[in-house]
């Protein structure tokens, strides 16, 4: 089998490296993806447009808004598949119950864990709210969110985790995430532009048409962040104890 | 000049990253590996700020450099731990096993 | 030779007037050398030393130490001027420095933790001396 | 000679493409050969990882740095004024006001665009990997094992047993034997899994109390060296 698996690998890998020939050089600046003029659009006129310094903020949430709620709808779906796969098998949880290890949690790593974890959480907001200006966004902020509730999940049991966090609070907070995004669309169409326009929130916020755009972004980078970090503390609380939330990793 | 220092630095840093790579490969136990790994996580982080200082843009590698450290200590506590279960998961079942065969 | 080479570029930069605040950059610069050669000191361990407790020593001591020193010789390098932006850039790197000084050693200890569970017994006299006896007859 | 520019262009520059296709087929390789489902997952991830390589050494310019705009370029011009420089005769007339960047300009920032794709296809990633890793323990706690051909047996033996008992027989009647209703192949491995490990259980509560003072035991002994 083992062989045979290697007869189409070669032929993919030589097909492949045939076709690399005709690739731009590394780092080629008249290569098709740098002169497009998409590409050349989003560098010069994002400051423009929207007065965001990160381009690639802007064009996650502005220009390619939809793709990113969507995106957000697939790990919130997601979060809910592994939740509904894992929730109902309790059979399977009985033959490892009776293996359980004692195992206390470690005064060092608990109390190197409670120090920090507030610094985490903090720098997760600074994450998220400093996206426009400086690497970051709603995606790296909920996942450093999701991260400390980990942490403490792993530092202590699985129990005092979900007792902060419960899954229910967990799935809430995503949906509202996912609420929020797409409620700042719907308000941006009822103020009369198109779904996800936020030029047209300057009728509800005291500034101008592009301040507006960097203001609406920072909201849906909140719904994101929110939808993120209650997905991934769900993911991990589900998988690690497969299903039923107790004791864990 | 600063640049020079960088890249001095970085260069050091590759060179001696190479024996905790070895150790990595050959290491008796697993330990040694996450050991290893943890080191290089470690330096991932400097490195990630001499990077910054070649590009002249320290101060946004520094928030990686940040948040690479923690997913690291992260990572570090996750294997211990997960270690931790199945070595006694594994010796339990080890031990059951003798049971049932003396038993018989 | 690298220190060597070092100090002439540090000569070569003083005479044209290039550094702008000296004793700070040498400080950086001092700090950042001292940190690669605990580094060395941690790589050289991480190979020679025999069994997993002694590596681990040399690992999460001179790791930590090494890092904090880069970092902080890194911060004082890059501060070329004293203004908003700057004092924010060595806050950033202080707490960089004060993360790895926590957690670093934290997750040696619950490595360490973990082999200890594991029965991986630390090596005594005997059992060094018995490799040393294996070591000699192999060569 | 040709043979030669070959080699040149394909390894010397286009090195960066020859790892992504060495990655790439790792990963394949994994996927296709390996027996154990979590080994796949794994190849799977490097699959990712190659793509996601690709697509991000495609937004490389030379010369260029990462896409956020310099000082100089920031559009509310708050950190520094531009004062005159190679782009000085634009801007000097309105400091504040957000410009577009000239054909220059642009060439000096890497392009946004692959990097927005691959945030999302990392983000992406995770999910389907966290909801594959749900249904490989899903599969291990029906069927007791993760390996594939075990796995196939095990599938196997529920079908034919499907196939003997007559209440199934009339429910299947029109249906080929693939095409076996999921849930029907489910309750018979759960079946025979249940019965399993309820021995599993008696017996591991009677071994329990030993274990832990064996446990003990190895802790006092340990702490006495």
């Amino acid at each position: 089998m083992k062989i045979l698996s290697l007869i189409p690998i070669i032929a993919i890998g030589g097909l492949l490296l045939w076709a690399a020939q005709d690739f731009p050089k590394w780092g080629d600046v008249e290569s098709p993806a740098s002169k497009s003029p998409v590409s050349s659009h989003f560098i010069g006129k994002t400051g423009v447009d929207t007065e965001v310094p990160n381009m690639v903020t802007a064009v996650l949430a502005d220009y390619r808004g939809f793709d990113t709620m969507f995106e957000t709808v697939v790990v919130f779906i997601a979060g809910m598949a592994v939740l509904a796969i894992l929730k109902g098998s309790t059979r399977g949880n009985s033959r490892r119950k009776d293996h359980e290890v004692e195992a206390e949690p470690d005064l060092i790593v608990t109390n190197t864990v409670r120090l920090i974890v507030p610094v985490i959480q903090i720098f997760a907001f600074y994450v998220l709210a400093h996206g426009h200006v400086s690497p970051g966004g709603g995606f790296q902020g909920g996942v450093l969110m999701g991260a400390s509730f980990i942490l403490i999940a792993l530092s202590w049991d699985l129990e005092k985790a979900v007792s902060r966090f419960s899954i229910e609070r967990c799935m809430i907070v995503a949906a509202l995430g996912i609420v929020i995004y797409g409620g700042i669309g719907l308000l941006s169409m009822m103020l009369g532009g198109e779904f996800l326009d936020y030029a047209e929130l300057e009728r509800v916020l005291p500034v101008s048409r592009e301040m507006a755009r960097y203001h609406a972004m920072l909201g849906v980078e909140i719904g994101v962040g929110f939808t993120v970090t209650a997905i991934m503390f769900a993911l991990y609380a589900n998988l690690s104890s497969e299903g039923s939330l107790k004791q864990g990793l | 000049m600063t640049e020079w220092f960088a890249m001095v630095m970085g260069a050091g840093l590759f060179v001696l990253m190479i024996p905790i790579i070895y150790r990595i490969f050959k290491g008796p136990t697993g330990f040694d590996r996450i050991l290893g790994v943890n080191v290089i996580g470690t330096k991932t982080a400097v490195l990630l700020v001499i990077i910054g200082t070649l590009y002249g843009r320290v101060e946004m590698f520094v928030d990686f450099a940040l948040t690479y450290s923690l997913l690291n200590f992260v990572a570090a506590i996750v294997v211990s731990r997960y270690l931790n279960r199945t070595i006694s998961l594994k010796e339990m079942e080890a031990r059951e096993k003798a049971k049932g065969g003396a038993k018989a | 030779m690298t220190d060597h080479s070092m100090i002439c570029l540090l000569a070569a930069a003083v005479e044209n007037g290039e550094v702008g605040f000296l004793p700070l950059k040498i400080i950086g610069f001092a700090s950042g050398v001292v940190g690669l050669i605990f580094f060395l000191g941690t790589a050289v361990g991480m190979v020679r030393f025999p069994d997993f407790y002694t590596r681990m020593h040399a690992a999460g001591k001179g790791d930590t130490l090494s890092t904090m020193l880069m970092l902080g010789g890194f911060g004082l390098v890059t501060m070329e001027d004293f203004s908003v932006g700057s004092w924010l850039l060595l806050i950033k790197i202080l707490a960089v420095i004060l993360f790895i000084y926590l957690t670093t050693p934290t997750s040696s200890h619950a490595l360490m933790r973990a082999a200890f569970e594991d029965d991986e017994m630390p090596m005594t006299e005997d059992d060094l001396k018995k490799s040393k006896r294996k070591g000699k007859r192999k060569k | 000679m040709g043979e030669e520019s070959i080699f040149s262009e394909l390894f010397l520059e286009r090195l960066n493409y020859c790892i992504y296709v060495i990655l790439l087929l790792i990963g394949l390789w994994a996927m296709l050969a390996k027996k154990n489902l979590i080994k796949k997952l794994i190849g799977m991830s490097i699959f990712q990882t190659a793509i996601i390589l690709f697509y991000v050494s495609i937004a490389v310019k030379q010369e260029a740095t990462i896409p956020i705009y310099l000082p100089e370029h920031d559009p509310h011009g708050s950190h520094g004024q531009p004062s005159g420089d190679e782009s000085g005769s634009q801007t000097a007339g309105h400091a504040h006001g957000p410009l577009a960047l000239e054909t220059e300009e642009i060439k000096g920032y890497a392009n946004p665009l692959p990097h927005v794709l691959m945030l999302t296809a990392i983000v992406v990633g995770v999910a389907t990997l966290g909801l594959a890793l749900a249904l490989t323990q899903r599969i291990f706690q029906g069927y007791g094992t993760i390996e594939e051909d075990e796995l196939l047996q095990k599938l196997d033996r529920a079908d034919q047993r499907a196939s003997l008992s007559p209440t199934t027989q009339k429910k299947r009647k029109g249906n080929s034997r693939t095409k076996a209703t999921p849930s029907v192949i489910a309750k018979k491995g759960g079946g025979a899994k249940t019965s399993l490990a309820k021995n599993k259980k008696t017996s591991k509560n009677q071994a329990k109390g030993s274990i832990a003072k064996s446990t003990t035991g190895k802790r006092q002994s340990k702490a006495k060296e």
